[in-house]
């Protein structure tokens, strides 16, 4: 396997008295896709925010890139390459669609730029008959469309998809899970929460369950669906 | 008498600009039946439901409920004559508990505005309702958290709990499994089935699996307008819908 | 009244309209597009004023003064936000109302301890010391229409900055969601403090351009703080073509409000605010 | 009695008025100090309120000289609405009162009473004075001024004055205090085309409308009157108010023995030279140095103190200076022409002008 | 605490120190102005930047009624009618400045207080003149011959003012836990889902907006007898933005956060303009540090001290 570009190293994070990650280890891999699974309020959020340092453990640590990442700010980890999708989006209302994406477009650490603003309207044709709207005046499901692209605007190593699909039909969908097939050609890593557990075990190479803040499986899909009790137990299947 | 139409459009119309988000929408919801709205991102299913609740008026067309013509009223007073909505994307009293979430919910039902002085929270009718909504959505061991605190999906059930209890006789819901993990879905959709016994459901949901598994009727809208209404074998099998939406949905199904 | 006396009071209106943009463009920034409620404002541009006197009584040169003025502002804009302002950006807005209350007591305290309580005026400098005639006995002063001018490329370098480049988007992206253009990698807290200084530079520098058309004196920025805010709230938050006609329109009622009832001179312009607010509850260009 | 006598000043520290509160203050302590710090024989003990011009504090902070620190005399101040608040408190609880600025006429009017004074103007009476200066060369005039009390009574007066010189006020213009943009106005004024113009207006406001003035070219064909137009401001108005010509009840430039001697002191003292606010603070101490001198310096015996304080006949910078039954100054009034940065007097317009005060009933 | 602080209170005359006792009067007054703008600004959500309006015309109908016109200088009919005519005119200027939200909300209400600042500046026969009015005396407490107290007396109306503020924010603890008051708090967290669950949201307001212009209107006529006058001042802006200052500084969407904050404002005052001649400047750095450091404002001391009081035994 490829060095890891973001591990996590026994996470503790809390929300104010709250103990939510119980030493949680976490490896990514260049290129890899990984499936984060697991019930509501299990700490998947939880331990995403904790990557990228929206919320600071308060022991473990996490590197990125190599790098320690304890006492960075959020915007220098994401500078490293990351680029996360919250849960509820976290559009811009106030900016057009056209100015959602431009305003995050950067090239990668190297330089390279294979995410143009054409090519994520090819993605997203939607997106391409919306661009002069207000980001509140999308639909839903065009709401998630654009923050995707506006993810990959940023030319990312590694991309981060909490609740990738909410709100997107099933065709679009789709062509989400096409669209983290090609990124991982090109060496990018993603992670992907999302709660059709079957669509993401298809395209990842790894998954992790996540129970009450503490992992409880890692495998492929493979050896997921070869344990339909772990499913069921874990995840309500 | 389980057949009875709640609520009823007559090309409906909203526009935002040029762009016709719904075009001559006549949809009928009938007490008993769950009522599928499907559509690609976009197609207005959400700007339907704005229109039935209120939150936004009529470009033209008008909404019927029991017969009455309802297209003037405001959203909380279409609430109060028992039409209930969700919300696609979570609605709801963040800095509150989640039981207070609900319970004022229950409150605008039973307003006391005579009773000025009386203590809300201590009012025995809201506490049941309140009891029984929370139970409903599975958020009974969470209810003196704030609202704010609860995850994504916890914050999905809650949105829902709330129509619930303002005991709503038809419900409009906004992709309300969206966020809900596998387990939480099915629930949710035991409990819709539950409901519409003496309800309307008009369910608007992206998720194939729950709404083959409980929808009597579906509409598919492409474009503002309504592409074709049916039932779910029929809405299968038309081609139009397949290529509009479904994609090659069928075969994972199959 | 004759259409040569309308016309001379649309000339008077138009040129106040600018000014009142001019002293409110700072505001534009800080408060139409950060959201933060700065009632320091005035104090800014009062600064300014003071600045614009103290230095061309060592200099001589306007020019000079407003350019060293400016940056000097815009360093104290910095620092301030460094100091404060950063503080508060995830707290209730009304804390900034404080904050910034605060700020103005210290500031008129300072004028007083550093520059006195006397009213002072400005030079019009030289090249621009000269009148244009207007009807039979009235005169023009030139340097009014030079602030006119300079307003309107004042309007426009904003209308530019915060509507057409990339940074302005961001701005607006960071008022609405500061976290996430966290996570898209852009630094929020240095933009923030780039646009907060930036709008106390343009504050004094509004101070500084007006001075020598008005007076340097104590309490002047109270004075134009509520006409300021009243010309961003009335042209919709963050919209700079907004304010500017706002702007206009303030002036227009004021003018003419003075001209035709000068006895409800004084409520003109609010019953105006009150009837725009009233008939577009969210500003006359919604963002 | 020998402790020191109790002196509260209430007078604005902070605000648009402070460098008037200021002037009064070194005024009233510089004939202190010329006395050996000394007032009646007493030493000067003072206590000293910022009043913030705020109206709506004046009755705690006045409260606070008289019911807290127990003062033997109040000597405020410049606002007129926190002045006649004041009045109010000076009344109620017989506190001796001096009013070294605020012009309110129902001060020593409709309010006056026994243990009042002022020692500065009513508004009227400058006014008055340059209505009558006006009516000498010109048959018609506009007046401008700021729609507050001061400015309806200041208007009025020289409505009075001009009529009673035979000449005819076309037109009173009004902004709301305290606008500044003046501008409408002066294209007004230019339509109506009156042969003078009066203007009251204060503070900043004046250094502007003069300036505005002279650069709407209106200086030279409408010459313009006024009161304070130009005081303590000549520096900041510049060219503008070269040439103006004032009324008032003292001039920077006034030739007395008295005044050159307080010229002197006051700029030895202070660094800088006094304006009519200092005089008037100076005279609220002559008039309560008269009044304690006349029972040795106990301030028990107050009817015998206002007895003598009424009767007093000052010699002050502005020269003599007396009161009226209602305990306003009853003083002459200069026509002053700006030269530099003074006002040099040229001519008396009025002499011991008082004002009528009918609404007060003190006899 | 509670009971501590209003023992102080109530005690506090018996130290004989008339300036200090009025003073207190003049801060409780304040109070009741601070809290009835919470009503609107703590708990509904609704930012007023011209509560001042209804404060300045509750002191004006007194002095209207009293002075001016002197029709009746009764306190059970002066009283009364300061507090319906300021319902009745915050209702009717409610019905037209609810219509807007946010910001906008507070410069309508701005324009409105300005509009009714000209009203006693300006115009003659509502008393106008921007130096005010000079007040008859002491609204006289009578009842036919019966002259239950006098409020000439500096402790009568000590007490008097003290027993109105107790049971406003009486009211208020009862209105807040009342359904209208979980109603009202629920239109500041998510006004829009509130209609969404079938809450006529305007009526709400109107009813919210009602009621503290009332009571905002109360606290002006106390004001003006404290005083004996009234003034435009007390209308401007300056004393909207004075209230607004002391809520925030006390701690808003608290019971008590304007009584602490009005006692902080004013006492901070005293405090530094008695002890230097800078005192704008020291004022300015009290504000900046407590904003800085009492996120919660002052009132947060008192949760803090709680919090450590309770952790203890644990
Ligand atoms: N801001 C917060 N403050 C306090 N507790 C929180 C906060 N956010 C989340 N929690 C709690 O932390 C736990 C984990 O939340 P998290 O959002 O990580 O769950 P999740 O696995 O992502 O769930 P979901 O699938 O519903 O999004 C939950 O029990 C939630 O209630
Ligand atoms: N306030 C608005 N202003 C302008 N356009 C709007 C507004 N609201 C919705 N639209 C547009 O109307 C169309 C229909 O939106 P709607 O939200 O009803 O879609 P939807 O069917 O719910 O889609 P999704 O499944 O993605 O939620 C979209 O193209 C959207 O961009
Ligand atoms: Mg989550
Ligand atoms: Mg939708």
């Amino acid at each position: 396997m490829h060095e890891p570009v973001l591990e996590a190293r026994g996470l503790h994070s809390f929300y104010g008295d709250s103990h939510i990650l119980h030493g949680v280890d976490f490896t990514l891999a260049r290129g890899e896709a990984v499936g984060l699974m697991g019930r509501n309020g299990m700490g998947k959020s939880t331990l995403l925010k904790s990557l990228v340092g929206v919320v600071t453990p308060r022991r473990g640590e996490v590197v990125a890139f190599g790098r320690r990442t304890r006492g960075m700010k959020v915007h220098e980890i994401a500078r490293l390459g990351i680029s996360y999708v919250p849960e509820g989006r976290g559009i811009f209302a106030n900016l057009s669609v056209r100015e959602n994406l431009n305003m995050a477009a950067r090239a990668d650490a190297d330089g390279r730029c294979d995410w143009t603003f054409e090519r994520v309207l090819d993605v997203f044709p939607r997106l391409a008959e919306r661009l002069g709207h207000g980001g509140q005046q999308l639909s839903g499901g065009e709401q998630q469309m654009l923050t995707i692209g506006r993810a990959l605007m940023t030319n990312p190593q590694v991309l981060i998809l909490d609740e990738a699909t909410e709100g997107l039909a099933p065709l679009v969908a789709r062509e989400i899970w096409r669209i983290i097939g090609v990124i991982r050609d090109t060496g990018i890593a993603t992670i992907l929460v999302d709660k059709n557990w079957r669509a993401v075990s298809d395209i990842t190479d790894r998954n992790v369950i996540l129970v009450k803040g503490r992992v409880v499986f890692e495998g492929s899909g493979g050896a997921l669906r070869a344990q339909p009790e772990l499913l069921s137990e874990h995840l309500g299947v | 008498m389980t057949n009875e139409v709640l609520l009823r459009t007559v090309k409906l119309r909203r526009t935002f600009g040029g762009l016709a988000a719904n075009d001559r929408v006549s949809i009928e919801l009938k007490r008993g039946e769950v009522h599928a709205l499907l559509g690609p991102n976009g197609a207005g299913k959400s700007t339907l439901i704005n229109l039935l609740s209120g939150d936004i008026p009529a470009t033209s067309g008008e909404v019927f409920y029991c017969g009455r013509d309802i297209t003037k009223l405001t959203p909380h007073e279409r609430s109060l004559i028992g039409i209930g909505r969700s919300y696609q994307k979570t609605n709801i009293f963040p800095g509150f508990t989640v039981r207070e979430n609900v319970r004022l919910a229950a409150q605008s039902r039973e307003p006391r505005a005579a009773r000025i002085f009386s203590d809300a929270a201590a009012f025995g009718p809201y506490c049941e309702v309140v009891d029984e909504a929370l139970h409903l959505v599975r958020l009974a061991g969470v209810a003196d958290r704030k609202a704010s605190e609860l995850s994504h999906g916890q914050q999905r059930q809650l949105e829902l709990g709330i129509v619930l209890a303002t005991k709503p006789r038809v419900l409009l819901l906004d992709e309300p499994l969206a966020g809900m993990g596998h387990e939480e879905s099915l629930k949710m959709i035991e409990l819709l089935r539950g409901l519409v016994a003496s309800h309307a459901i008009l369910l608007v949901e992206h998720d194939m699996d729950a709404v083959f598994a409980i929808a009597d009727v579906l509409t598919v809208m492409v474009n503002g307008v309504v592409l074709i209404t049916g039932t779910p074998q029929e809405i299968r099998a038309s081609r139009e819908v397949r290529e509009a939406y479904l994609g090659a949905e069928e075969q994972q199904d199959a | 009244m004759d259409l040569a006396l309308i016309s001379i009071q649309t000339l008077n209106a138009v040129q106040y309209g600018l000014l009142l943009f001019l002293v409110a463009s700072g505001l534009t920034l800080i408060f139409g597009v950060m959201g933060v409620i700065n009632l320091a404002h005035g104090s800014f541009y009062m600064m300014g004023a003071y600045l614009a006197f103290t230095l061309t009584s060592l200099t001589g040169n306007l020019l000079f003064t407003i350019i060293v003025g400016t940056v000097l502002s815009a360093l104290l804009g910095a620092v301030l936000e460094w100091a404060l302002f950063s503080h508060l950006y995830k707290r209730d807005h009304l804390q900034q109302v404080l904050l910034t209350y605060g700020l103005i007591l210290i500031f008129e305290e300072m004028r007083s301890m550093l520059v006195g309580d006397d009213v002072y005026s400005v030079k019009v400098p030289a090249w621009l010391d000269f009148a244009v005639p207007l009807g039979s006995v009235m005169t023009y002063p030139a340097y009014r229409l030079f602030m006119s001018v300079v307003c309107l490329l004042v309007a426009l370098g904003l209308y530019l900055l915060i509507q057409r480049t990339n940074i302005g988007a961001r701005i607006r992206a960071g008022a609405s969601n500061r976290d996430m253009v966290q996570l898209l990698g852009i630094n929020i807290d240095w933009l923030f403090r780039l646009v907060f200084s930036l709008g106390v530079g343009l504050a004094a520098f509004a101070g500084m351009i007006n001075a020598p058309a008005s007076t340097v004196s104590p309490g002047m920025g109270t004075q134009v703080l509520i006409v300021s805010f009243v010309v961003v709230i009335v042209g919709g938050i963050g919209s700079v073509w907004g304010a500017l006609l706002a702007s206009l329109l303030i002036a227009f009622a004021d003018t003419f409000g003075k001209v035709f009832i000068p006895d409800y001179a004084g409520i003109a312009i609010y019953v105006v605010m009150a009837a725009i607010l009233l008939w577009r509850p969210e500003g006359l260009f919604k963002s | 009695q020998s402790g020191p006598v109790k002196v509260g000043l209430m007078l604005p520290y902070s605000g648009t008025f402070t460098d008037l509160g200021k002037g009064v203050t070194n005024g009233f302590k510089l004939y202190v100090q010329e006395q050996g710090g000394k007032l009646g024989g007493r030493p000067v003990e003072y206590l000293q309120v910022d009043d913030e011009s705020d109206p709506s504090k004046a009755n705690e902070n006045a409260n606070k000289l008289v019911k807290r620190d127990k003062v033997d005399v109040m000597v405020g101040t410049i606002h007129s609405g926190v002045a006649s608040t004041m009045a109010k408190v000076a009344r109620e609880t017989n506190t001796l009162l001096l009013v070294p600025n605020a012009g309110a006429g129902e001060i020593t009017g409709a309010m006056c009473s026994p243990n009042v004074f002022r020692t500065s103007f009513s508004n009227w009476q400058p006014g008055y004075a340059s209505g009558l200066l006006a009516a000498k060369k010109h048959k018609t005039a506009v007046t401008i001024s700021w729609k507050y009390a001061a400015g309806d009574e200041s208007v009025k007066g020289f409505r009075e004055g001009f009529e009673k010189g035979g000449g005819k006020v076309l037109k009173d213009l009004n902004l709301p205090f305290p606008n500044v943009e003046f501008q409408p106005l002066l294209t007004e004024l230019a339509t109506i085309k009156p042969e003078a113009a009066y203007v009251f207006v204060a503070g900043a406001g004046q250094v502007k409308f003069v300036k505005d003035y002279a650069a709407a070219g209106l200086k030279n064909s409408i010459p313009l009157y006024g009161a304070f137009i130009t005081e303590g401001t000549l520096a900041a108005q510049g060219d503008a108010a070269q040439g103006l010509q004032t009324v008032l009840h003292y001039g920077d430039g006034l030739k007395n023995p008295k005044n050159d001697a307080f010229i002197a002191a006051y700029t030895k003292a202070y660094g800088a030279r006094p304006d009519v606010f200092a005089v008037q603070g100076y005279d609220a101490a002559q008039l309560y140095d008269a009044g304690l001198k006349a029972v040795k310096g106990d301030t028990k015996k107050k009817a015998e103190m206002i007895k003598a304080m009424e009767n007093a006949k000052i010699d002050s910078p502005r020269g003599r200076l007396t009161f009226s039954k209602s305990h306003n100054p009853v003083q002459d009034y200069y026509v002053r022409v700006a030269k530099g940065t003074e006002n040099v007097v040229t001519d008396t317009i009025v002499k011991a002008l008082a004002d009528p005060s009918p609404d007060c009933k003190i006899q | 605490m509670v009971a501590v602080f209003l023992l102080a209170l109530a005690g506090f005359p018996l130290l004989k120190q008339e300036f200090y006792s009025e003073l207190v009067i003049r801060v409780m007054v304040l109070s009741m102005f601070a809290l009835s703008l919470d009503l609107l600004v703590g708990y509904t959500g609704l930012i007023s930047f011209g509560h001042a309006a209804w404060f300045g015309m509750g002191g004006y109908v007194f002095a209207l009624l009293g002075t001016k016109y002197q029709l009746t200088n009764n306190l059970w009919l002066t009283l009364p009618a300061a507090m319906a005519v300021t319902a009745f005119f915050s209702f009717v200027v409610g019905l037209f400045v609810l219509r807007t939200r946010g910001m906008f909300f507070i410069m309508v209400t701005l324009a409105f207080a300005q509009i009714f600042y000209f009203f006693f500046h300006d115009v003659k026969a509502l008393g106008g003149s921007s130096d005010g009015m000079n007040l008859r005396g002491k609204p006289v407490a009578n009842i036919g011959e019966w002259v239950p107290f006098e409020l000439t007396d500096v402790n009568t109306l000590y007490y008097f003012v003290l027993a109105l503020m107790v049971a406003l924010l009486l009211f208020m603890a009862l209105l807040l836990r009342s359904p209208l008051g979980r109603a009202l708090q629920g239109i500041r967290e998510n006004e829009h889902r509130m209609e969404a669950i079938g809450f006529p949201v305007l009526r709400y307001k109107l009813a919210a907006f009602t009621i503290a212009g009332s009571f905002a209107g109360l606290a002006g006529y106390l004001f003006a007898v404290l005083n004996s006058s009234v003034n435009p001042e007390m209308l401007s802006w300056h004393q909207s933005a004075d209230v607004l200052l002391m809520l925030i500084l006390g701690g808003m969407g608290q019971l008590w956060g304007g009584v602490v904050g009005a006692f902080t404002f004013v006492l901070l005052q005293e405090v530094l303009s008695t002890y230097t001649k800078m005192w704008h400047l020291w004022l300015g750095i009290a504000i900046i540090l407590l904003v800085l450091f009492l996120p919660g404002g002052v009132i947060s001391i008192a949760q803090r001290v709680r919090g450590l009081w309770q952790r203890r035994p644990a």
